[in-house]
C-alpha cells in the first residue's frame, strides 16, 4: 500500500466560529475537512454560544504548507477573543495527491 | 399579592425553579440538545403562526401605532442602556456596548411568559403582539451594535453580526410563522391549531426545566458580574418596562397588552443577540453580557417583574 | 385555479417555501438532525397505523383491486422510467435504473401532501390508501435494481440492496404500523389516537421545513443534471399520474382516492430508494437521481401537480 | 383470557412487539438516542405531574397507608431477591446484590402499562400512583447496595452511587413533577394537560418501540444468563406482585390499585439501579442484571403478569 | 507504564456504509473500533445517505499487518465510488495485547 | 509558527465514567480536555451505560509527565472491571505555555 506523509491539523473552537473557520482553511489550501461535534473544559472557559452547547472539532489532511498557513491564519485572528486550540499531527494517508 | 403567588405556581414559573434546584444539588438532569434545539424551532415558529393569522384579522389602524412605538423602543431602549452601563456603570466601550444590544433586542420566552401570565388572570392581550415581539428582535441590536462603530472602536465584523443578526434562526422562523399564518388565514390554520397552540404551554414546561438549568450555571458568576450590573439588571427592565406601558397605551394597546409589552421591552435577549455580539464585538465579556441577561433580568421578570408590570399598566391605564 | 391558490397557501407547502427561502438567503436555520428523523418515524408510524385501523374496518372485496393496481404500477413505472431514461435520455445503464428505481418506490411526503390537500377542497379518500403506499414502496425498487442484472452489468451487491430495502426502517414503520393498527382496532386505537392522528398535520410542517432546506441545496444540482432530467422529471410523473388515475378508478377508487392516488404513482422516492442505490448501482450518480426527485418532481408536485392531478381524476370520474 | 388477548392487542404492547421482531430481522429501525431520551424525560415528569395534581386533591387519611405500604416493600423484596440469589441460586456476593437493586426498585414503564391496562378493562387505579411509584424507586436500590457493604465486601463507591440515586434525572423528575403538579393545583394544570395527559399514551409507543429494540438485544444474552436466572425473572416477580396486592388490599387500595401496585412492586429497575450498581458494585455484571430485568421479567410483565395481577387482586379483594 | 506501539487507523465515511466497513475491519483482524459522527466536505462532494446527514469516522487501534489489510481492503473496494477516506497515525497504548 | 511538542492522551470509555475521569485527569494536572460522544465495540462487550447508549471519547492535550500520571491512574482504577481503553500520541501545538 502506497502511503503518502501528511499532516492531521486539528482545531476545536466554539461553534459560532463553524462558518468563518471552515471557509479559513479552504482559503488556505485544505482539499477538505471533517468536523465533529465536541464539548469540554479549557483554562477560559465560558463562551457566547453556550446556548448551541458544544465546540467544534475541525480537522484537515494537508500539506505542511498549507499546515503553516492556517495555523498563523488562526491564530492571529482567533487566539486573542476566543476559545480556540490548534494541533498538528503526522499521519499517513492512501491516495495522498487527493488532499495535498 | 394573589397575582404574584399564582405567578409563582404556575407549571412554567415551577419548572423554571425545578431546573435551578436540580443543578444545585448537582444533579446530571439535563435535557438532550437537540430536544432544547427542536422546542426553540417550534416556540418560535407558533408565535410566528399564531401572530400572522391574527394579524389576518386584524385592520392596518389598530397595528400601525404598536407597531411605530414598538421600533421607537429597539431604537431608544438600547442607548439608555449603553448609556448607563457607559457613564454610570464605567463599563468600557465594547462591553457597554455589547450588554446594551441585550437590552435593545427581546427574550422570546419572558413574552410568552407574559401571554401565560395574561391568561392566568383571565386576560387577554391584543393577537398581533407576536408582529412586535418579531420586530422588536432586531432593531436595538442593530443600534448597539452601530455605537463602537460610529465611535470608531471594534475590531469584530458588524457586517457579518448583521447577516447573522437577520438570517439567524430566530428571526427566520418568527417572521416566516408570521408570513404563513397571515397568508394561510384561519381556516387553513385550522389543521395544524392542535399542534402549534393547544400543545404550546407543555412544550414550554420543558423549555423552561432546560432555561433553569443554563440559569443556574449562570448563578456563579454574579460574583464576577458585580452589583452594579445586578442592580442595572433589575432595575433598568423596571424603567424600560414603565416607558413601554407609558408609550403602549398611548399606542391604543390594552392594559393586559401593555402588560405584555413591557414585559418584552424590559426584557434582554438571550439567543440573537449574544451570536451577534459575539462576532462583531469579541472583546467583550460573554460572562457580563450574558449572567445580566439570563441571569438576572430574566429571573426577576418572570416571577416579579410580569406582575409589577401588569400592576403598573393597570394603574396607568385601567 | 382557487385550488391552487388555495394548495399553494397551505401552511404545508409554505412551509417548504420558507425553508427554501431561508437557504437562500444563507440562513443558518436547520433543524437538528435528530428531530428530523424523529419526525420522519413518527409520520411513518402514524400512517402505518391511520391505514391499519382503517383496513380493520373495510372488507376484503374492497381493496382488492385497488391492491392489485399498486403492485401492477409498481411493476409498470420503474419499466417506463427506465426506457424513457436509457432509450430517449441516452444516460448509463446504471444511471438509467438508478433513477428509475426512485419513480418505481413512492414518496411517503408527497402522498401525505395529497391527503391534506383532499381534505383542504372537501374530500376523502379511502381510509385504506396506507396500505397502498406501504405496498408501493417496494416493487418499483426492486424491478429496477434487476433491470441492469438481467442485462448484466451492476457490480454492487444486489442481495444487500435487496435487504436494506425490505428491512429499512421506512418498511419497518408502515408495515409494523399498518399492522398494529389492523390488530388494536378503533376502540384500542382511540387512546394514542391525539398523538398520532390530532398532531399529525402539525408535525408535518416542521417537516416540509426542513425538506425545503434540502431541497434549495438540490437546486444549485439543477445544472449537472441538465435540461433532459428536468423534463423528465416533471412529464413522466403527469403521465405515470393519469395512468394511476384510470387504473386506480377502474379499481374502484372514488376521485379522491384515484387523485391521492396519482400523486403517490407520480412520485419518487427519496428516502428508501437512494439507499437501496447507492448499494446495488454505486457507479450511479446520487446527485442525478436526488436532484431528479428531490429537487424537480417533489417540489412540482407539491405545488402543481397534486391539484393538476384532482383535476384530471375529477374530470376523467367525476 | 379475554383480558390477555387484550393486553395484547394494545398499540402500546404490540409496538414493544414490532422493536424486538425488527431487531430481529436486522433492521436498521432505531430511534435516535435524543429522542428516547426525550420520551423518557416526558413520560417521568407527565407522571410526576399527574399525580401530584391528583395528590393535591386527596386527603392525607388515604395515603398515609399506601405510601408505608410502599416504603415497606422496597425494603423487603431487594433482600427476599437477594436471598434467593444468594443461597438458592449461589450467586457470587457481588451479582446478588446487584441484581436485587434492581428488583427493589421500580419501572415506570411497567407502571405505566398496568395503568393503560386497567384503563383499557375500565377500571381506574388511585390518583396518587405516581408518588408510590417515586417512593419506591429509591429505598430498594440503598438496600440492596447496603448488603455487601454490612457483609463487608464490595469495592466501588457507594457514596458516589447514593448521589446517582438521588440526584440521578429519573428521581429529579418524578419527584419534581410531583411537587410542581402539588403546587399547581388542577386549574393551573389545564393549559399545560393537553400536552401532558392527552398526549402520553401516543409517546409511549414510540417509546416502546425503542425498548422493544433494546429488549431484543437482551435476549442473546439469555443463554449466558442461565436457566435459573430466567425462572428468578418470573417467579419471584409473581411472589413479590402477590405480597404486594396482599399489603396494598390491606393498605386500603382499590382492586385496580393493587393490581397497578403489584406491577410495580413485582418490576425490576432499568434506568436507575443500573447506573447506582454499575458504580457501587463495578464487579456485579451488566449482562446478568440487565438480562433480568430489562431481558426476562419486563417482557413477562407487560404481556402476562399485569393480567394476571388485576385477576389475584380481583379474586383476593374484588 | 508499559505502553506499546501501535497503529491507529482512521476511516471516514458515508454513513451508507457504516455496517459493511465495520464488517470489514473486524474480518480483517481488528479486535474493536470506535465510531464518531462527522459531516465535512471534500473533493468529490454529494452522497446518497444526506438525508442522515453525516459522516461516520471509523477508528480503531490495529497492528502494522492487520492496518495493511484494512487499507488494501477499503481501497480497493470503496475508493472508486464511494466518498472515503483513510489514514493512520502512530500511538502508543496500555495493555497492547488486547488489540494487536 | 512556534509549536511545541505535546502528548495528546485519548480514553474512550463507558459514559457512565464522564464525571469521575473528566476529574481525574484535571486533578492530574490536565489544563483542559475536549469530549465526543462515541460508540463502539470492543473485546469485553455489554455495560451498564447501554441506556445512554454511547462511549465517550476524551482527548487532552498535557505534557509527557501529565500524561503518565493519567495513564497509571486510569489503568489502576478502571482497566479492571469497566470498558476504559487508553492511547497517546505526539503532537504539536501552539501556544503550548496553555496547556502544559
Ligand atoms: N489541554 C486541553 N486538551 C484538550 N482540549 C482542550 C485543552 N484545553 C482546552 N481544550 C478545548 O478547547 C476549548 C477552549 O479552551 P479555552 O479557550 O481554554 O476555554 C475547550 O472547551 C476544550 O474543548
Ligand atoms: N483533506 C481532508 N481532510 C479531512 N477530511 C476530509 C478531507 N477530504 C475529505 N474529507 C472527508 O471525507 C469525506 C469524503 O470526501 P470526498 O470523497 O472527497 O467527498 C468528506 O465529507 C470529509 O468528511
Ligand atoms: N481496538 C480498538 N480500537 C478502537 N477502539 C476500541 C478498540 N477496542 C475497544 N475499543 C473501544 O473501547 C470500548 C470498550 O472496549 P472493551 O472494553 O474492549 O469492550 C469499545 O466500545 C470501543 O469503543
Ligand atoms: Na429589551
Ligand atoms: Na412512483
Ligand atoms: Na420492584
Amino acid at each position: 500500500m502506497l502511503m503518502t506523509d501528511a499532516i492531521l491539523i486539528t482545531i476545536i473552537a466554539e461553534r459560532l466560529l463553524k462558518k468563518q473557520l471552515t471557509e479559513l482553511i479552504v482559503e488556505k489550501g485544505a482539499k477538505g475537512y471533517t468536523i465533529t461535534d465536541a464539548s469540554g473544559e479549557g483554562s477560559r472557559g465560558i463562551r457566547a454560544s453556550e446556548f448551541e452547547g458544544r465546540n467544534i472539532k475541525l480537522e484537515a489532511i494537508v500539506n505542511q504548507e498549507v499546515a503553516n498557513k492556517i495555523l498563523t491564519a488562526v491564530s492571529e485572528t482567533y487566539f486573542e477573543n476566543y476559545a480556540v486550540i490548534t494541533y498538528t499531527e503526522n499521519v499517513k494517508v492512501v491516495r495522498g495527491d487527493k488532499y495535498l | 399579592m394573589d397575582a404574584l403567588i399564582s405567578n409563582f405556581a404556575s407549571p412554567i414559573v415551577l419548572a423554571f425553579v425545578l431546573g435551578i434546584v436540580s443543578r444545585l444539588v448537582k444533579s446530571n438532569l439535563e435535557l438532550p440538545k437537540p430536544l432544547y434545539q427542536s422546542i426553540s424551532i417550534y416556540l418560535l415558529l407558533a408565535i410566528g403562526l399564531k401572530g400572522g393569522v391574527e394579524l389576518s384579522k386584524t385592520s392596518f389602524d389598530v397595528v400601525v401605532w404598536p407597531v411605530g412605538a414598538t421600533l421607537l423602543l429597539g431604537v431608544v431602549t438600547p442607548i439608555t442602556a449603553f448609556l448607563v452601563l457607559r457613564y454610570m456603570g464605567r463599563f468600557d466601550m465594547d462591553n457597554a456596548a455589547g450588554i446594551a444590544a441585550h437590552y435593545g433586542s427581546v427574550s422570546v420566552v419572558t413574552y410568552i411568559a407574559a401571554m401565560a401570565y395574561a391568561e392566568s388572570v383571565g386576560l387577554q392581550a391584543e393577537g398581533f403582539m407576536p408582529t412586535l415581539v418579531a420586530l422588536l428582535e432586531i432593531p436595538g441590536i442593530v443600534v448597539a451594535l452601530m455605537i463602537p462603530l460610529l465611535l470608531s472602536t471594534g475590531g469584530g465584523s458588524v457586517k457579518k453580526a448583521m447577516h447573522e443578526v437577520f438570517t439567524g434562526s430566530s428571526i427566520m422562523l418568527l417572521m416566516g410563522g408570521l408570513l404563513i399564518g397571515f397568508v394561510s388565514g384561519p381556516e387553513r390554520f385550522a389543521s395544524v391549531e392542535p399542534f402549534f397552540v393547544t400543545m404550546f404551554n407543555g412544550a414550554l414546561v420543558l423549555f423552561l426545566l432546560e432555561l433553569g438549568i443554563v440559569t443556574a450555571s449562570r448563578l456563579r458568576d454574579l460574583k464576577k458580574a458585580g452589583l452594579f450590573l445586578v442592580g442595572f439588571g433589575i432595575i433598568v427592565p423596571i424603567l424600560h418596562g414603565i416607558l413601554a406601558i407609558w408609550l403602549g397605551l398611548l399606542a391604543g394597546l390594552s392594559v393586559a397588552g401593555a402588560g405584555v409589552f413591557a414585559a418584552m421591552v424590559s426584557s434582554g435577549s438571550y439567543i440573537a443577540a449574544p451570536a451577534a455580539v459575539r462576532i462583531a464585538l469579541p472583546k467583550a465579556s460573554p460572562t457580563l453580557y450574558l449572567t445580566a441577561s439570563l441571569g438576572i433580568t430574566f429571573p426577576f421578570n418572570i416571577t416579579l417583574g410580569i406582575p409589577l408590570y401588569f400592576v403598573i399598566a393597570n394603574w396607568m391605564g385601567g
